[in-house]
Order: structure tokens, then sequence, then C-alpha cells
């Protein structure tokens, strides 16, 4: 089946791309499993996109980040096209939503998600240092480690985020490849499960778990440059020396208000793409305290993020009748 | 002749917990409960398991050139008469402790072979970093966990180099042969583990040789300074090979030879300090210009640069040693999957094509 | 210095001279008296600059080796620790470490004709240069300034021309546009430069100013048939540590801050990096 | 010196509240909490001494993040107040502010804070009566939960590198 949807993307890419500056997608790393951001301008390169459940980057930041790829887009400049599961759709949608790009600018590849592999949870399961290949079988994932071929449910090792996605299928896209995916969750409630686990436990335990997680960090940034929605980019107040948030020292104070910056210039605008998550590379739940946030605002505001163009972010607007606790 | 011991598996806790009574003693160890989990190297506690089954995530640097460190402290002092201040005092903050590393591999100690140029090659000898280095000691596994990422072959090093290292551990499966390589490092073993005998020897010889054989990583490095001395004008070029970075500072923070940083002060009330702190070239900041201008405004720039720094000016600068130590942790860990390998190796495909 | 690289010397703020809106000037010496009269450099060497608390900054020690009263630094206001050196006053304590980098090189210089070329604050680095050899006038040939500035209030060192001048020094004198009281020359640099039109032959230019200013002036000199060695100007880049070894400062393989900030037009191409 | 906490709310050496151990930072708009605040001192009403006054220039401009950077280092608690809804003199600054600081509130203890350090109310600049009540109520609660202890300042990793502290 996916060698069917590679072939239709292949083909379909084929057909837009001389009417576009690019493609972007995702293709073959130089190890056997991971997959890379592409560019493809050329159509000799088409043949490196790959879709599937490796496909993990959300690519939609690079649309917008300084430097884009195409920061300031000439007058009449062809459109990008750009490979979008179904939480990179919402982040899309978002930066819409908050006039960072337009809708024609966009040519949007939609990819039915069955879910993505999150790696760090295979290298619990296989020793990844040296793996010969790797694919999927239906719902199987075939390691071959070059001693033994291991084969794991998909559903066992899919990325935190993918459990309680909601949102398989792109909200928008220009075409799409593939049949429709199921969603794994259709509430609030089975949506935040690692959330509410985390609210179950008392506080001080709260407390804990975050400065043992927090702890972790080495303020390397990439949660902030992974993150789509992170659009200061080069000007963040993380590192501005005037106004001061802080400071180069690394104690668990200074990393737990990092996190809480992040989160708080989130707050409503955040997708759940869990690339903040993804990019960590000490393992630290970082899509997690934005979670929360995006449970209150849902709970509270009624609103999720990326979902409609024309909606408001609710921390951008406000209603005389809110009420207080 | 050199002092070599023998621990067997179930007594490494007790020596380990013996030579922390000697020296501050760090070792390889999860920084999460997880045995997948991210690891780094941790003061020793009773207990406290060492890994050594796998290359940390993070690497020995920390130790001689801390995250964040102290250069000097100052303190103004208030004018009884006039209120106003009027003098102030500045210390230099050193304090270095002798420290063991137990269990590096030799890559981590390969960057040191860089970081020792940088730092005491001068004409301007950093006394915080020269000091440390005086007094950590390197006690370094033979290593033979390479992984598909790893490319120390590439770049001057090897599984079983021991340049730079104070004592050589060889993993045997009944437990660990430590030999000291220099005679300060001896006395640290003295009424450690137990000899060894001939077998263990003979085991243990044997892998060490078999180490010294592999060839990790088949990354050409020759000719590379000239190479991107070519490639170095062409935007093309760097357009494809790094498009996809997000200028986060993972690879710069991970990597055992990345030392560039910056110097802040932090006040309170009347004291405070002057610190050193990791900075990272990926950052828009690092250069940015108080004017606004910046050298190096995009990531096509600054990941330019940092391929420059390892593969081109360093070697230009210290007779060919190499910036990168081969040690992989910029590949595993960076989030959109970037292979400095195959930058580098493209330089010279085609060089004269574009 | 002391052993410790990054160990500043205390000094005092002896005077501040306000040169227009956004310059100052400042006159420190070193509290240690012994080093204070020890203290020498090569023109153009520059020295780091701390207010404790806020943090270092770079300058060019624009006050010649031959004139050892006092250390002087010219500084413009952009930034965090350039606006809080602004609020110094005279008895104010800093921190120095200097002479760092290389500085101009005065010895080659000798025998050979001398155009400064400087641009609002860009005339700092040369005046100590420029000082240095109206101290040893008989070394060098004609000596030709051409100065430029937005306005006559932008001009740096206006109380010291006339003593320029009585240094036997051609100096030219330009503002971009016409303002009223002023009598000298009206025009961008580029432009004065090329009306001057002073001849290459054993002249050596010394350039230094905003980089449109230089971008434009290194094009007119070589169409004025000066060749690459023959002009010499000083890099800026950010600096922290200034002893080449934090990283941030390099053009390819060089440090500005220890192997510049001077180069000449040659070396800077053969460096390659991003300037 | 890792256990310094930010400038801006550091006590300065030997003050008062150093004795008294709590230190609660009020953030209040300047055009009716301030002069709420003010009237409250005009009247003479008798007030705790623990509070310390940030003055803003609406609830609008009240950053949930320099309530979270309070209580991270260590401040026991926070106490925002502003004009009533409806009464703002922007007209609208503290309905922004009021859904930012109910979400943040509901946020807080997820990290593990406790929420009763953070407070938000209406105070006009009439209601001095109002404010000694607010005020007497929230550092009340506030020496009833005791200092807080903030985060955890020594890292499990770092605390033993020798960084060149003595």
């Amino acid at each position: 089946m996916l060698e069917t949807d590679r072939n239709q993307l292949h083909k379909l890419v084929e057909e837009a791309l001389p009417e576009l500056d690019m493609v972007i997608g995702w293709g073959q790393s130089t190890d056997s499993f991971q997959t890379t951001p592409v560019f493809v301008r050329d159509a000799k390169q088409i043949s490196q996109l790959t879709l599937g459940p490796f496909c993990s980057q959300n690519l939609t930041g690079y649309l917008v980040k300084p430097p884009a790829l195409d920061a300031a887009p000439k007058e009449g400049a062809k459109p990008i096209g750009i490979c979008v599961k179904g939480c990179d759709s919402r982040s899309l949608v978002a930066l819409i939503q908050e006039k960072f790009l337009t809708r024609e600018r966009v040519r949007i590849f939609g990819i039915p998600c069955r879910g993505t592999v999150d790696w760090n949870k295979v290298g619990k399961l296989v020793d990844l240092s040296n793996v010969k290949s790797a694919t999927v079988e239906e719902d199987v994932l075939v390691v071959d480690d070059s001693q033994t071929t291991h084969r794991i449910k998909l559903e066992e090792v899919l990325a935190r985020k993918c459990y309680g996605c909601r949102y398989p299928n792109p909200l928008i896209q220009d075409v799409t490849i593939g049949e429709p995916a199921t969603p794994r969750s259709t509430s609030i409630e089975s949506s935040y499960r690692d959330v509410d686990r985390l609210d179950a436990k008392p506080l001080e335990e709260r407390l804990d778990f975050w400065q043992s997680e927090l702890d972790r960090c080495i303020r390397c940034y990439a949660c902030r440059n992974a993150c789509p929605l992170c659009v200061c980019q080069d000007k963040c107040i993380i590192e501005s020396r005037e106004p001061r948030w802080l400071t180069q020292r690394v104690g668990i104070p200074e990393k737990f208000l990092f996190h809480f910056i992040h989160a708080m210039h989130l707050a409503g605008r955040c997708t759940g793409c869990g690339e903040c998550e993804r990019a960590c590379p000490m393992d630290i739940p970082v899509t997690l305290i934005k979670e929360k946030l995006n449970k209150i605002m849902e709970e509270r505001l009624g609103y999720s993020a990326g979902l409609d163009v024309e909606a408001v972010p609710p921390l951008l607007t406000f209603n005389p009748g809110d009420t207080e606790i | 002749m050199a002092v070599k011991i023998f621990i067997a598996t179930d007594q490494l806790d007790s020596v380990l917990e013996k030579l922390a009574t000697k020296i501050d003693l760090w070792i390889p160890a999860l920084l999460k409960e997880d045995k997948s989990g991210p690891t780094g190297f941790i003061p020793y506690e009773p207990g406290k398991s060492p890994v050594f089954e796998r290359q940390t995530t993070l690497p020995t640097k920390k130790l001689l050139l801390p995250q964040v460190e102290t250069l000097l402290r100052f303190e103004y002092k208030k004018d009884p008469e006039g209120g106003s201040t009027s003098s102030i005092v500045v210390d230099d903050a050193r304090q270095v402790r002798p420290t063991l590393v137990f269990g590096a591999r030799s890559c981590d100690v390969r960057a040191l072979i860089t970081m020792d140029r940088v730092f005491s090659q001068g004409p301007y000898v950093d006394p915080y970093y020269v000091e440390r280095r005086k007094n950590t000691f390197f006690a370094t596994l033979v290593c033979e966990q390479n992984d598909s990422k790893c490319f120390c072959s590439s770049v001057g090093g090897g599984p079983a180099d021991m340049e730079g290292s104070h004592l050589k551990i060889v993993k045997l499966d009944e437990g660990y042969v430590v030999e000291a390589l220099t005679k300060e490092a001896g006395s640290l073993l003295e009424g450690l583990g137990e000899a060894v005998d001939k077998a263990k020897d003979t085991k243990a010889g044997k892998i060490v040789k078999e180490a010294s054989k592999r060839i990790v990583g088949d990354l050409d490095t020759k000719g590379c300074a000239e190479a991107f001395r070519n490639r170095f004008a062409q935007n093309d070029f760097w357009v494809q090979m790094v498009s996809q970075c997000l200028s986060c500072g993972v690879c710069t923070y991970v990597c055992p030879t990345c030392y560039c940083f910056t110097i802040t002060d932090e006040t309170q009330n009347l004291k405070g300090e002057r610190m050193r702190s990791w900075d990272s070239c990926m950052f828009s900041q690092y250069t940015l210009e108080a004017s606004g201008h910046n050298p190096r405004p995009t990531k096509l720039e600054r990941y330019r640069n940092r391929v420059g720094h390892k593969f081109s000016y360093i070697p230009e600068k210290y007779e060919g040693i190499l910036g990168c130590c081969g040690c992989g942790r910029c590949i595993r860990s960076c989030p959109v999957t970037i292979d400095i390998r195959q930058v580098v190796g493209n330089l010279k495909e085609n060089s004269n094509e574009q | 210095m002391n052993n410790n690289p990054y160990l500043p010397e205390m000094a005092t703020v002896q005077e501040v001279i306000t040169e227009t809106g956004n310059i100052r000037t400042l006159r420190v010496t070193l509290d240690n008296k012994e080093r204070m009269d020890q203290f020498s450099f090569r023109p153009g060497q520059v020295g780091q600059l701390s207010v404790f608390g806020t943090g270092e900054s770079t300058f060019v020690i624009n006050s010649p080796p031959t004139r050892k009263d006092y250390l002087q630094f010219s500084v413009m206001k952009t930034g965090e620790v350039t606006s809080r050196i602004h609020q110094l006053n005279a008895g104010d304590k800093v921190g120095v470490r200097a002479p760092l980098g290389n500085g101009f090189d005065f010895e080659a210089m000798k025998g050979h004709d001398i155009l400064f070329i400087g641009g609002g604050i860009g005339m700092a680095p040369l005046r100590t240069l420029l000082l240095y050899m109206i101290d040893n006038r008989a070394d060098y040939g004609d000596i030709t300034v051409i100065y430029g500035a937005r306005s006559p209030k932008d001009l740096c060192f206006t109380y010291e021309f006339a003593d320029w001048r009585a240094g036997n020094v051609n100096l030219v004198l330009t503002v971009d546009a016409e303002f009223p009281g002023w009598k000298e020359r009206v025009g961008f640099v580029p432009t004065v430069l090329n009306e001057e039109a002073p001849s290459p032959n054993n002249r050596l230019a010394v350039v230094c100013g905003p980089p449109i200013m230089i971008k434009f002036v290194l094009f007119n000199l070589k169409e004025l048939g000066y060749e690459d060695p023959q002009i010499i100007t000083t890099l800026e880049k950010r600096m922290k540590c200034g002893i080449g070894i934090c990283g941030r400062c390099n053009a390819g393989s060089k440090y500005v801050c220890l192997d510049g900030p001077v180069f000449s037009y040659d070396q800077i191409r053969a460096m390659g990096g991003e300037l | 010196m890792t256990d310094e906490g930010p400038r801006s709310i550091a006590p300065a050496d030997g003050t008062a509240a150093d004795t008294q151990g709590i230190k609660i930072v009020g953030f209040l708009c300047n055009w009716c909490s301030y002069g709420g605040a003010d009237t409250a001192g005009v009247c003479r009403f008798k007030q705790p001494t623990d509070l310390r006054v940030v003055r803003i220039p609406c609830t609008g401009r009240m950053d949930p993040l320099f309530i979270a950077k309070s209580l991270i280092y260590g401040v026991d608690g926070v106490l925002v107040s502003g004009c009533h809804p409806r009464d703002c003199h922007y007209a609208v600054g503290n309905f922004y502010a009021r859904r930012r600081m109910e979400a943040f509130k509901a946020f807080l203890p997820f990290m593990g804070i406790d929420t009763r350090r953070f407070k938000y109310t209406w105070v006009s600049a009439s209601e001095g009566q109002q404010w000694q009540k607010v005020v007497t109520e929230f550092s009340e609660q506030i020496h009833e939960l005791g200092p807080n202890p903030g985060v955890r300042r020594q890292t499990g990793e770092n605390s033993k590198v020798s960084t060149g502290l003595r």
C-alpha cells in the first residue's frame, strides 16, 4: 500500500513541479531508517520523496522561519509545495491564521497519517546502533539489525502525540495521497491521557517530575527551533540581553523558566505536532507541557489551534462575558 | 612496568567507591531511569552503575569547559562618605580539584587534542582550561561499540586510540583490565583490584589488538581544508547541504570539540560575576553586532562556518589537526538528521563542476 | 598583562569628552601606576573596556603610543555595553584589558606617503596612527587625511583639527550635505576621494568607516590605481574574549581580535570568510 | 552563585522582609489598583508589610511569565490587581489579562507550583477598604502556606562540577 501511495506522490509532484518553486517533503537520511527533510527543485530529485510512518518531521516550519527558503516572496513568485500529515496541516492552518503566509503561497500534498514511529521507543526494544534496514509491513515494523530481524507492532512504538490524535487526515490540502486514516481518538478525554496521568499525582510529585526531567535540558533550543509556530526565532526573548529574562546559567530554575516561556508563548497557538519533543536530544517530554495548555484552552475556551483559518487564537482576543473561577 | 589491575565485574562498585575517596570520580551514567535513555557523565555515587555499553549522549567536554563557569567576581564598594560607588574589587574565581573520568572513550579524549591547541597554544593561554586539563585524568575504554554513525578512524583517531588518556580500560566478559599509561595515573590504582593473570592479560591484549585494527567510518578527510575553500562561495552547494538545518544548537552542545563560548556579566545588588558559557555558532546572536550587522545572518553561513571551522580553519591553524573527533554525536542528535560526513564528503565531490 | 588574560586591570576614567550626539571619548588611566608607566602598545591595537555588571566591549586605543598620559577610547552608543559606558563620569572605575590585536605596521609604513580615509567614528583607529606619525613626522612623506561625516555635528576630534594641520597634514573635511556655516567640502567621502585623487605612487591608504563607505572607497581606490597591498583597513566583528579563543570573530581561519583588526586588502581577500 | 534570583525581585540586604521571611510581589495597574492601594494608605488602613509593589500601566501589560519567573525563583506569592472588568482605563486591557491569568492559573499546578501562591483580583482607585481586605487575606494565605521553596536550584548532575565557584 505504501508503495502505491509513494508512486502516487511522485506522480502528483511531477505534475505540479513546473508550477512550483519547490516541493518540501521527506526523503531517506544517511542512515537506513530515519527520514530527513528534502527540498525538491528538480524533477531528478522526485524519486527521493517518501512517505509513511517514518516521516516524523513537521515540515511547515520551513515555510516561515528566518532564514526562510524564500523569506520575502517576490511579486509573482511561484507557490511552494509541501507535504503534510494531519498534525502538520494544523500547523499550516495556524500559520495562515496568524498571517505568516497566505493559502495561495502553498500547494499542499495531504498525506493521511497512521502514526509516526518514535525511534527512541524502538531503541528500547532493538539496538539501533547498526540497523541494516527498516521497513513497514502493514502494521508491523520490521527492523533488521544485521543479526536478527525484529518484528514490532507499529502501535507499540508510535510517537506519544499519535495515541491521542484526532486529526490524522490533513485539514487543508490540494491533493490527497492515499486513503483517509481513522482517528485514534475522538474526544478530549482520550486525547490528553498523559496530561491526566500527571495531573492525578500530588503537587510535590509533579514538581519532582519536572525538576528531574528539566534538569537534563542543555538549553540547546532544539525544541524552540523545531517548533513551526515559534516564529520569533532569532529575536527570541530567551536570548535577549535587554530585556534580560534569562541568564546563561544552567540551573533548574533557568530551565524551568525557559520552558515556561516556550509554553506560554504557544498557549492557544500550539497545534500539538510534537516537534519539540521529537527534537529534544535529552528525551524530555516537552510537548506534555504544551498539551496541558492545549487542554486548558479546549476545556475552558472551547478552542483548538489550527482547525480553522478564520479563527482567532483565544489569548489574542477576549470575551467580556468570560467568567472567573 | 606499568601498573595494571583486574577488576571483576561484581567488584567494580567497590573499586569505584575506593577510587572516589582518592579523587573526584566521574562516570558515564543514565540521566534518566531508562536503559536506552540519554546518558552523560555524572559524579560517582555508591550504587550508581556506569554505562559502558554505549557511547554517552553528552561528551566529557563539560569537565574541562563547564557549560557555565565563573571567570571573575566583582563587588562594588559603597563609599561611606559620598554614598557613591567608588571602588571595585575584582577577584579571579578559579578553583580546580583533581578529577578522574572513568569510562571515557577515545573520541572524547581525542577531542582534547584539538581543545588543547585552542586553549593553550596561544599566544594567549586560557588558565581555566589549562588548570582543569592538568588535573583531569581520563580512564579510557577500548571501544567495541562503535555504531553506524561513528567515524573516529576518519579523523585521525580509532577505537583503541589512547593518545591523551591516562588509563586504559579493557572490558572482558568477567571484568575489566585497567592499565595505567602514566606514572601519576598508576598511583591512583594502588591497592585496588587484583593482579592480572596471564590468561586475562592475553585476552585483553587480543581485544586491544582487534580494536586497533578496526577502521571505523569511511569518510576521507584528506584535502578537506582545500575542498572547503573551493566550496566556500558556492551558495548552491550550501543550500543543498543545509536547507533542512533548524539553527538549533544541538550539534554544537553535544560536540566534544565545539568550544566556542560567550562571556556575560550578571549582578545582584553590588555583587556580581563574569561568567563564560557555551555558545553556539548556530545561533544568530553569536555573531550579531550591536550595529545590527551580522556577518553570518542565515543558517547557511552559520553551518558553513561550523564545517569550515572543524575541517578547514583548525587544520590550517594547527598543523593539519582536525576539529572533529568522529564521535558522530551531532549526527545522532540532529532533529533533522543532517550528516556532517555527507557534507564533508560532498565538499570534494565534483567541486569544480558548479 | 597578568597571567590570566581574562582578568582586567582596574582603571579610572579621567575625563569624558562628548564628541557628537552619540560618540563620547573616554580618557582612562590604569590604577597600577607602574603598569601605566610601562604600558606600551602599537597604534591600532585595541583594548577591552569593561563595565562590571554589564560586560566588555572592544575599542581601539586611539591615543598614540607616543602620548601616554592616558589611554583614549572613543565609543559610539549602539548596544548594551556602549550605552552603559556613556553613563560613566570622571572618577568611575572600569576594567581594561589591553593591548590586544596586531596594530598598524608603522615601521613598514616609514618613507611612504600616507592617505587616511575616515568616516564618522571610523576616524578613531586612524587617529592613533595619525598622531603617531605627526610625532615622528620626519619618517613619513605627505600625509593626507580625508575625513567625512553626515554633518559637522557628527565629526569627532574637531578640537584637534588645528593641531593636525599644524603637524603638516593635508586635512580634507567633508560632510554629506550643505550645512549652515560649513566652509569645508560637501559630498560623500568616496566622491571627495576622487576629487582629491592622491597619487598611488609610494602611497599607502588607510581606510576606516562604515561598511558602505568602505565599499565605495575601495572601489574608487582601485580606480585610482591603488593595489591591494597598498590598502589597509581595520575590521570589526562582535568579540567576546579578545584573545582568539571564543571563536566568533573569525574570518576564515583568522581571528579579527587576535590577528587583526588591521589587515591589508590583499590579506582580507586571501582569508576568505564572512565579513 | 546559581542561587541568585532575578534582580528585580531580590530583596535588598537586610530589609524588613528578610527578617520576616515572606515576600509577596504585587503587580498593580496604574489607574485603579495602584490608586486603590494609595487610598488605603492615605486612609491609614492597616496593611501587611509583605507586599512589594510593581506598578504596571494596565493589567493588559501583565505577562504571565512575570508570575512564572517570580514563583520559580522563590517569591512566596504574587498578587495581580487591576481595574474592574468593563472599567479598564484602556477599555479592554483587563479582558485580555483575565483570559491569560485564568489559563495560567490552571496551568501552574501542572508544573508542580502551588496555584494558591498566585491571585488576581480587581480593585478600583476608590476601594481602599477592598484593597486592605484583598492584601490582608492574600498575605494571610501566603503566611499559612509558608515560604515558597521555588524550583530546586541544585541540579542533580552539575552539583559537583568544579564550576570554579568556591
